[in-house]
Parts: C-alpha cells; structure tokens; sequence
C-alpha cells in the first residue's frame, strides 16, 4: 500500500488551503460545470478566450484536496496561454494519469512544473477521477466556447 | 475491551470473518463500512464453495438427483428467508439481483399497472437513490406526482404533515433505516398511515433487515425489500417481498424462461408466484449462501445483533464527542436507541474523500461521499460526508481505532 | 480414451471441476447438462473464495484501499470480458444477472424507445423463451408485430423467405446456436441480412461464447448477451453488450445507486456507461468468478474447446446411431461441423422424464423437458425431449456412460 | 439416493401401459387442461357429473409414467363416487404426496388402494408434480362444474 505521502506533497497541499485563481468570471466568460459522482464533488470552471488566448480563468465549487489542487496548479499554468498549447497540456496531464487520450498525440517534452507532484496520484486509483475533474471540466469549456 | 458486558461477544463473532480479522501491513483491518456492504463469514463462503464443488446443478427444471438437490437448498433457502421476515408463505419471496431490482419491479410492474398520470406517490427526503429514481422514471413516463416527507431538526421524519401529504396517495415508500443518518422509522405507524388513505405501504429495509429482528406482518406492510450483501450473504441477490394477493395481480416484469407455464408463438402464460418474478437462470450459489447468512444470523439472534448496535452506538457516540467536542459534527440522532450504527459526520474541515484515505493509512475503511442520497446531502447542507458504520463484528476496539485514526487526521491538513 | 487424438486433454481438464470427478454411491458421475448451467473450475471457486475471505469490498463509492483494489478487480473482470469477445471497448460490457436480464434490458430500454405500433421484430422458430418472452411483452404493450423464421427440416433456418420476412422490419434477433437442436447459426450472414434492411442484429450468443471463439465485431452485430453460469463461471451475473453508440441513445432500464451522475428532488442525470446500466450493489465476487473463468478459458483456448466439442459430437452421433439405429431419433444436424455438442432425442418411446430418472441411477445426468423453447418443441412435433449436453470437460468415456444407460432403460419399460 | 424401483411400482408400470379411462367426453361433460411447467407435460380430464356424482371421467394428454399412471388410477378410483367423497380422495393423496392442505381436514381412513404404490413418489420431489397433475386438474374441474 503505498503511503499518503506520496498523495499528499506540500505543493498540493499549499494550493488546497491556499488555491489560485478562485472565484468566478462574469459573462460572456464562459463558464462549465463538472462533478464527481462518487463523491459528490463539484466545479465550475470560467474561461475568458479570446483570439485563441486564455485570457483569464477563475474556478469555484467544493472538492477534496486532491481536485482542488489540481484545479487551483491548471488555472495557473494555463492563464495566459494559447487554446492549442492548453489542450497539449491537458493531454500531457491526463496521459500521465495513465487515462487513454484518444485526441491527438502526447508531447512528452511539456514541462508539467509543480503540476508534476500530482504523479502520486496515480497510486491511487479512485484519486485519479478527483485529480482529472477540473481538467475534464476545462476541456469541456474549451469545447463549447470554440464550437 | 468489547465482549464482557456486551449482549454478544463480538471478539468471538469476529474470528467468524476473515477479513475483519485480516491485516494489511502489519497492522489490523478496521472494517467500518458495513452499511455499504458487510463482510462474509466462513459458514457462508463454504456454504458456497461446498456447492461449487459437491452439489453444483441446475434447479427446477431437471430430474436428475443432483439438480432435484440443487433445488431443494435453493428453495430451503427461501423457506429460510420467508422465516426470517416472519412472511406468510414462501410463495411470498421473489429472488432479486439486489434490492433495487426489487424496487424497479415494483415501480415497473405495480407502478405501470395501477398509477397514471397525476397519481400521488409520497416518499421522504432520506431514501436512498434506489428508491427514488424508479419512481422519478416513472413520473417522466407517465406523469405521476412525487410529495417529499421532510426531516426534523433532529433527524427524524417530521410527521407532522403527514396526512396533508398523504391525502390521495396510492403509494408511501420509506426506509425503515437512513443509510446515511442512522435514523430509525417509526415503521409500523408509517404503514398505518399510508393505508388510512388507501396507499400502498412500501418498506425499503435494506438497513433494518440485517440488523434487528423483522416481522413484515407486525409491520403490515404491502412490498419490503433487502439485499442479501449487506446481511452476511454474498453479492448478486436481493429479495423482494410482497403480500400474496399484490404479487398475484401484477404483471410479469422480466420475460423469458421459468417465469412461464406455457409460450406459444402468439402468446405466453406467466408461472406461479414465485417463479413469475423469477425469469432465467437465477442466483443459485448465492442464494444458497444468503440461506446460510440467515442460518448464521438466527444462531446469534438478531434480538443480540440489535443489542450490541445499540451499546456499540453508545460508546461511539459518548466518545466522539468527549475526545472531539465541536471538531466533529454526526449528522444523525444522539439517542442510540432511536438509530442504528450508522454514523455519517464531518470533521475539522477536512474533506470526507481525504479523511478517508488517511484513515486508511491505519486500514480504518470508512465511506466518503454522498451514500447515494444525494437529496438527502443536500439537505444537511453537505456534497460529502465520511460515514463508519459497525456491525455485529465490530468491537469497541474499532470504535477506538476510528477515533484514534481521525485524531491523527490533523498531522496532515 | 480421450486425450492422446482430441484437440485437449479433457481428461486433465476434468481434474479441474470437482463435480465432474466426484461419485454418488460409488458411481462416477456423468455430468451432460452443460447446455443448462455449467460446472466450475476450482480456480474460479477459487478466486470467489479467496476475494471473500481476503478482499471483499464494495466496489466504486469508498477510497480506502480495500475498496480500491476490489474496484480494479472488478473493472479488471470487464476489460478481460470486453477481449474475450472482442468488443471495441470495456464500457460496452455491461454486467447484468444472467443474460435474460440483458434481453429484457434491450427491449425495455431500446425497445419502447425505437418501437411502435405495427413495428416489425423477426425472431426464429429456434429461440430460447428469454428471446421470446420480452418481445411478447413489448407486443402486448405497443402491439408490435412478431414474425418468424422457419426451420428446414435438417433443423437449420430456413432462409429463403429471409427477406420477405426481414422487409419493414426494426430488429432481427436471433440465437448463435439452438440449445435444442445444437444447430449453429450463421451469425455473420444473419447480421448482415438485418442490416440491408436497417434493422438491428441482436445475437443472443448464451450457447456459443462459453464453446466457441466470440468475436462481435466481426459478426457486425448490435448486441449480444450471454451467461457467466454456462461458461464456467459462477451464477448470478449475465453480459451485455451492445455497439457503444447504441447504449449511449438508450434511457437506462434499472434506477438507483451507481447510474446517476445527479439526483434532486426533481429528477436526475444518468451515469455514463456502463455505470448507466448497473443500478444498485453489482454481483461483484461473482463478476470476479467470471473474470477467473474467462482467464480459464483462455488458458485453454476457445479454438480448442470447439474443435474438441466437434469430435465429441462426431462420436456421440456415430456411436448412438450404431448402437441404436432407428430407436434414438435426434433432433438436430448431422454434420459435427454444422452443430454443437448438445443432443435432444427420443428414445425407444420412453417419455424423457423417466428416461432421466433412469439414467440418473448411473450418475448421467441428462435434462429432460422443453429447455424453454415450447414454440420450437411444438414444431418438431414433442411435449418434451431428453438433452444431453458436452463440454469441454466430457470425454468419450461420458458418452459411453450414456449409450450405456440408455440400453438399460429398456429393462424398465 | 432412493433406487427407481421405490418409484416405477409394478401397479404404476401396468396403468402406464395400459391406461384405464383413457379418451374423452362430450359437452356437456366438463374439460380442465392442466400441464407441467417443468417438463411440458399436458393433461385432459373429462368429468361428468350430475346430482353431485361422479357419473362418468375420462383423460387424454401426454405426459410420463407417473403422471399418466396417477391420472389413470385416480379415474378408477373416483368413477361413480359422490363429489363430497372424491374431494376427501384427492385431499388424502395430496397429504400422501405431503403437499400442505388449505382446504380442509384430511380423512386418514380413507383407503387409497392401488394408489397407495404412488407413496414411493415423494422420494423423488421433482417428480411430485406429475405425480399430482391429474389431481390438480380434477379440483380444477370439480370447482368449475360447481359453479
Ligand atoms: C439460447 C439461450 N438463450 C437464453 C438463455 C437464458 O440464459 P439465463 O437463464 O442465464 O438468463 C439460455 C439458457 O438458459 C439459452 O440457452
Ligand atoms: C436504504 C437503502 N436502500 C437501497 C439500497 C440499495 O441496495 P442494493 O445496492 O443492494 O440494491 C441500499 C444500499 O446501498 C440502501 O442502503
């Protein structure tokens, strides 16, 4: 059994009780809605894209740690950047939770930065859907604010 | 520790379930999800496994001895089971897959047959999502109109508009036992209620049956329900009660082999109860094992098994809040004798999903999450709560260990 | 013996399954009523035993680790599912509690969805009453209409009015193999005979996927479905599976736990799949008794266990024919190629249930009845007919056993 | 395991053989179907009655040994008798065949004569039902000729 520790870096538990980017955005951002349904946890995400760029992002809602750590370290390494490179990172993430990417190739060379101690996770199974639920949830509003 | 004073010695039942008395790295299992589904003990694994390996054999439908004998324990077993809820016949018990195919059979069969549009079908604000989406299926389907019987304050039902939200209901179905607040109904009363208005009283006792005694005629119940896994039996079977004459005029629900006595290319005619529920090759290991979880119950006597949840009640709940003070809030009754040992809670705002991975650093297994009511979360104002839940093999060392666990919960968050 | 000619070394195999190597009164048992429910392996007895008393927990809503490793043996079950009959992915694999289950899953939930009045649903002379049954209810219900594909009198489909029958129709559901007849079905046709019509292909494949390679891709079906019992797993739990896009438009059949992904007072959102389909506690030691049964068919080899069950069938017609001429009467084909082991005859004007009873004094354990398929029985022209049915466990010495007994039968009558 | 022999009597393999009773009746004698679920047995019975007698049963259907032998005895056994007689008949077999009685007081004098070979029957619980078919079917007549 391998031990919290692994789960529970500093980093991620410095942007649990200290997260990032919270709060909303006010249309036209738009804003996309995720849960878990094993544990009930929920999230919203709200992007400001414009010209390709995420201009700006905010996320709400009530989660574990784990999701919202991760949501808080995605919203940092996103804002900013091109929609493109965005979804390379979601890519990179999700492939290093082990989770089948069945939408383009894997950029092996994207640094993942702090986002990197989210690799404990994947000792943890049940974890995995809490770590991906912000990142599921962006990918969505990717979706919709391009279609 | 447990066993002295106590109303069953729960040191001895333990040795009688392998992985209560497992450990994982050295340090022992502290089982405490039992409301989720319980641990087997070896009087029902081999059971089980003496069948797979001696006695293995179709049932019903063959002559030869072998199956002549499969079918024997496999309808010993419903005798069992019959006994056990005190029903009036075996004829009385349907084999399910689990207690939520029993309730879609009854929201399906019963539901389709005897309820239109704008019928009144009357649940409370505690179920289970088991028995709440077959019913909210049926009001897409056909219309008919759901009334929420609300909670008190302190977590019980509020009663107290019970007959405005009864008047012109053809159905009351509650829980005899929140899963998720250990509350207890008051279920002899809630049956009289709802056939003073001519409504069906359904009992989803799911969290009562495998742990105190039940009599569904005191009850006077119409359908019942309860899930094998929960009550020491194996997964993959659920039992369905029903009064004779309801079960007598439904429709079949599931078509196909045994639950005919003739098909024609035009046509079919249904069996009798029960093999009118019972379409296909049914469960036969695993109700012979459910057989011998009731076999293992009756021998502790469930009158003890609700003893010992009441004592183990006290003792959680006296030292919870002594060591723990307003760090822990139950979300549930303070009266052991007006619950079962179901405590769902929340503690010193840490997330339920990560006190419970940490309780699992020492193998304390508690649930984290919504316990499938969500409504009910909702209600207390909660996503997710970390829930413990103890049985008859569960000590006041567990009771310990759970308290130990959440205090060092802190050295983290 | 068998063994040193036949494809597998049934003789060693045998030493797998307890019930086939054990006696009654010092006579060996002769286990032929496979085609009903199969023995099992000591290594599927085996893994339900051990997760029992080392592993069981529930499955999906707790994070301990428990909980988790139970979780991935259970999805790890459906992934070995999914490749043992070569679905495009494991959230097409839908675990029901036997495979009547899945066909009244399809036609209740597909089904009242996709039909109306006046629709058109082809079935065969040769189904099972769970591929009968359900469409006789949906009948009753919408009023569809049923059609019917004839025998030819070499007990094959007839075919030549396929298309007249097929013209206008919505499904076209049909059996891999009779479990009367042992006719095998030419699957990959009959799917593509549905498809030129826009019709839906619905194999229900419960006699071929425990006796032969399965692979649903290349038949082109929409769905298909069989049962864990026959193919040497244990009882309780059935596979759908259906083309991923399908079960994504479909409104779930069973409500409660573990589908939804919402509920409120108000109504509630599905899971996705499979979850979507798997409402309540799964079977889930019995999920993973299949999972060790498919690893155990695999270590064998589905190749094999067809090649060796055409052998046996060359054996069994040749012997049975010599020894008693125009006395047995089969119903079925004579071309082993053309067929699998499962034989239903008459014999010497005996009535198959004393032919049963007799034979059971030697331990031959052969079913004797209509093996729920009336309309088929009316149609070759018996009340009921003896079966004897071959596994990959029956050697040469099980059908001597039987020509044996049934010589015997005569001193009686 | 109890041998056949307990089960296929003489008695019963002569009724099989040469069923007694065996055929129709006209209207307005009154026709019951009954059958075995299990293995597809059907049975016929053909009652006449009139001023509370047994005047005239006979029984077609196929089936085995022992529901054919059990039909044809009981035939015998309940020709010419008053309605009041053979309802206490068909309560005392089914008693033998220790089937539970709703319906009445079972009259353990009453002599079962060749029907008593059908006792062996009970060793062989799936077998119960053919023995019990013709019976069945007879009340089932009976109560419909009643009213
Ligand atoms: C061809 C066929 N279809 C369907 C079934 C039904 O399977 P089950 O009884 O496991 O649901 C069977 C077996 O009884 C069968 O042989
Ligand atoms: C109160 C209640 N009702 C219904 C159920 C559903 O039981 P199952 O999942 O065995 O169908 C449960 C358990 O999960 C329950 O606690």
């Amino acid at each position: 059994m391998p031990g919290v520790e692994d789960l529970y870096r500093e980093i991620i538990l410095d942007h649990y009780r200290t997260p990032r980017n919270r709060g909303e955005l006010p249309p036209p951002a738009v804003c996309t809605e995720g849960n878990n349904p094993l544990c009930g946890d929920d999230i919203r995400i709200f992007l400001d894209i414009a010209d390709g760029v995420v201009r700006d992002v905010k996320f709400s809602g009530q989660g574990c740690s784990i999701s919202q750590s991760s949501t808080s370290m995605m919203t940092v390494a996103i804002k900013g950047k091109p929609v493109e490179e965005v979804r390379a990172l979601v890519r990179r993430f999700k492939h290093m939770m082990t989770l089948s990417d069945d939408e383009g190739a894997v950029d092996e060379s994207i640094k993942l930065g702090d986002i990197e101690a989210l690799g404990g996770v994947v000792k943890f199974p049940v974890r995995i859907k809490c770590a991906t639920l912000g990142w599921n949830t962006l990918l969505e509003g990717l979706n919709s604010s391009q279609g | 520790m447990a066993g002295a004073n106590t109303s069953l010695d729960a040191e001895k039942i333990r040795q009688d379930f392998p992985v209560v008395t497992s450990s994982i790295n050295g340090k022992p299992m502290v089982y405490l999800d039992s409301a989720n589904t319980s641990q087997k003990p070896v009087a029902v694994i081999d059971a089980m496994t003496a069948f797979m390996r001696e006695g293995y054999a179709p049932i019903n439908r063959s002559a030869y001895s072998l199956a002549a004998e499969a079918t024997e324990k496999y309808e010993g077993a419903r005798t069992k089971v019959a006994k056990f809820i005190n029903a009036k016949s075996s004829r009385e018990i349907v084999f399910t897959k689990n207690a939520t195919e029993a309730l879609n059979l009854i929201a399906y069969s019963w539901g389709r047959t005897n309820l239109k549009r704008g019928d009144v079908v009357v649940l409370t604000h505690m179920e289970h999502h088991a028995n709440i989406v077959p019913w909210q299926m049926l009001q897409q389907e056909i219309g008919i109109e759901l009334r929420w019987v609300p909670l008190t304050s302190d977590f019980q039902l509020d009663l107290s508009s019970l007959s405005n939200l009864l008047a012109g209901a053809k159905v009351f179905s509650f829980t005899s036992m929140s899963n998720v607040l250990g509350t207890i109904n008051p279920v002899e009363k809630l049956c009289a209620a709802a056939h003073a208005v001519g409504a069906l009283a359904i009992v989803d006792a799911c969290q009562s049956v495998p742990h105190a005694p039940t009599d569904v005629q005191a009850w006077g119940a119409d359908f019942t329900m309860f899930s094998s896994h929960k009550m020491c039996g194996p997964s993959g079977v659920g039992v369905l009660w029903g009064r004779e004459a309801l079960l007598e005029a439904m429709p079949p629900f599931l078509g196909g082999g045994n639950m005919i006595s003739e098909v024609r290319l035009d046509g079919f005619k249904c069996a009798e109860l029960p093999a009118k529920f019972e379409a296909g090759t049914p469960p036969i290991t695993e109700v012979i094992g459910l057989g011998a979880a009731v076999d293992y119950l009756n021998g502790i006597g469930m009158a003890n098994v609700r003893r010992h949840e009441v004592e183990m009640s006290s003792y959680v709940l006296e030292n919870l809040t002594a060591r723990f003070g307003d760090e822990i809030t139950i979300h549930g009754p303070r009266n052991p004798e007006l619950r079962g040992a179901t405590f769902s809670f929340a503690f010193r705002g840490i997330h339920p999903h990560d006190l419970s991975q940490i309780l699992d650093q020492t193998n304390v297994c508690v649930r984290a999450g919504h316990h499938c009511a969500k409504p009910l979360m909702k209600i207390i104002g909660a996503n997710a709560t970390a829930r413990a839940s103890f049985y008859l093999y569960n000590t006041k060392a567990d009771a310990d260990a759970l308290a130990n666990a959440l205090d060092s919960a802190s050295d983290i968050f």
